[in-house]
């Protein structure tokens, strides 16, 4: 029941929320990310985005979120996983990310969809590049450290 | 031995390209061939990058082989 | 830019997620709960529920889900909360509450969303009745104590 | 005085009704009314009851005035 996909269109988060709906469930928490108009730079200042632009490495991307699923599977008690990420350009305001998790506990559903989204943001092969009124940059990730596949693995592995 | 070098985000500004095929020494390291770009790629050497052969993240110490799709790129910012 | 609405009529969970987009925001948290088919009974048997009535004290509600608002701004720092209720009879998998918050960090979003919730459960004057093929009963709320306004107020204002 | 009871969930059922008037003793409070309407009704009596004054959850002591709205219920279950 679980799904994961990429597309270049706009995302409707209720058709990936909806899309999960178990008959042992009566919640399910979704993360709705999407391009914000004003960044803090690492300098302090507030810069305002015109848009943005995301890129994948496909088929990486789609086995990272494979795996993200898995885990997720291995440490919460869920009954249904949804992610779908958009690519190529997006206007501010426009949902990049949607991540759906229906559970029989709504602890559960919490917990596991804010895992969801702080793990994809450091394992899965995307960036986001932003286009100012004078300039374009990519997008640091939160986290820099190399993601090694003992890593994810012994995670799930270990319960 | 042949292996597909691809580059994305930062990495390809850096590297003036998203995909080249580089002639290897046989059991070059992922981890030596990324230093081996840096020291042609002044833009790269200030990266901290990250890497995946075959599209799996892999240790620096992973041997290349003939074939590898070896992909190098900055901290992921999706989502 | 709060909002708390009671309706007859089927929620759609995007049109409350994405009424509040707010410019400094990059993450909306939402909270889609749902009529469950299949519910553990107390004696530890499965019953199956064929559809539910919702019956709220309506002004009651509304004073509530505002308190409740305020509450929750007091405790986190969100930029928007949105809170949508539905009442009547409602088909197993129609969503009968959705509650959204926007917040500059999502960590915080998500912790209101799931205090939201969970107060909302507690304070708010709604009774599930779950309707079953041969029968029907009123839904115990989780928690049975009183709740006093005193308790609410020192909670916001303490803070 | 005069005030006006409502009741919801199953309280309804365990009332017979879902509004009375009734003409109390000056000065009563919200807890005696809760009181004597459980020695009234005896499906009421085993019942957890929360009330509610003019909307507004109240502590037992509370004494009601002429032409208050008590509201009493069981555990509500929103969500």
């Amino acid at each position: 029941m679980d799904f994961y996909e990429l597309t270049t269109a706009p995302i409707d988060i209720a058709s990936v929320a909806r899309r999960i709906v178990p008959p042992e469930c009566g919640a399910t928490v979704t993360l709705d990310g999407y391009a914000r108009r004003f960044t803090k730079q690492p300098d302090g200042t507030v810069r305002e985005t015109e848009y943005l632009v995301y890129e994948a490495y496909e088929p990486m991307t789609l086995k990272e979120m494979a795996k993200l699923i898995e885990r997720a599977r291995a440490e919460f008690v869920v009954s249904a996983i949804g992610i779908v990420h958009r690519l190529g350009r997006l206007e501010i305001g426009d949902t990049s990310v949607v991540i759906s998790v229906a559970a029989p506990h709504r602890r559960a559903a919490f917990a596991a969809c804010e895992w969801l989204i702080k793990e994809l943001k450091r394992t899965v092969p995307i960036w986001k590049k932003e286009v100012y009124a004078d300039g374009e940059s990519w997008v640091d990730g939160d986290v820099a450290e190399p993601v090694l596949p003992r890593e994810q693995i012994a995670f799930s592995e270990e319960r | 031995m042949i292996v597909r070098i691809l580059f994305f985000g930062a990495a390809a500004d850096f590297a003036g390209s998203r995909e080249v095929e580089v002639e290897l020494a046989e059991g070059l390291t992922a981890g030596e061939l990324v230093e081996s770009l840096k020291s042609k790629h002044s833009g790269l050497a200030a990266q901290k990058l990250l890497f995946a052969v075959n599209q799996e993240y892999v240790a620096a110490s992973t041997p290349l082989e003939p074939g590898s799709e070896v992909a190098i790129f900055t901290a992921v910012s999706g989502g």
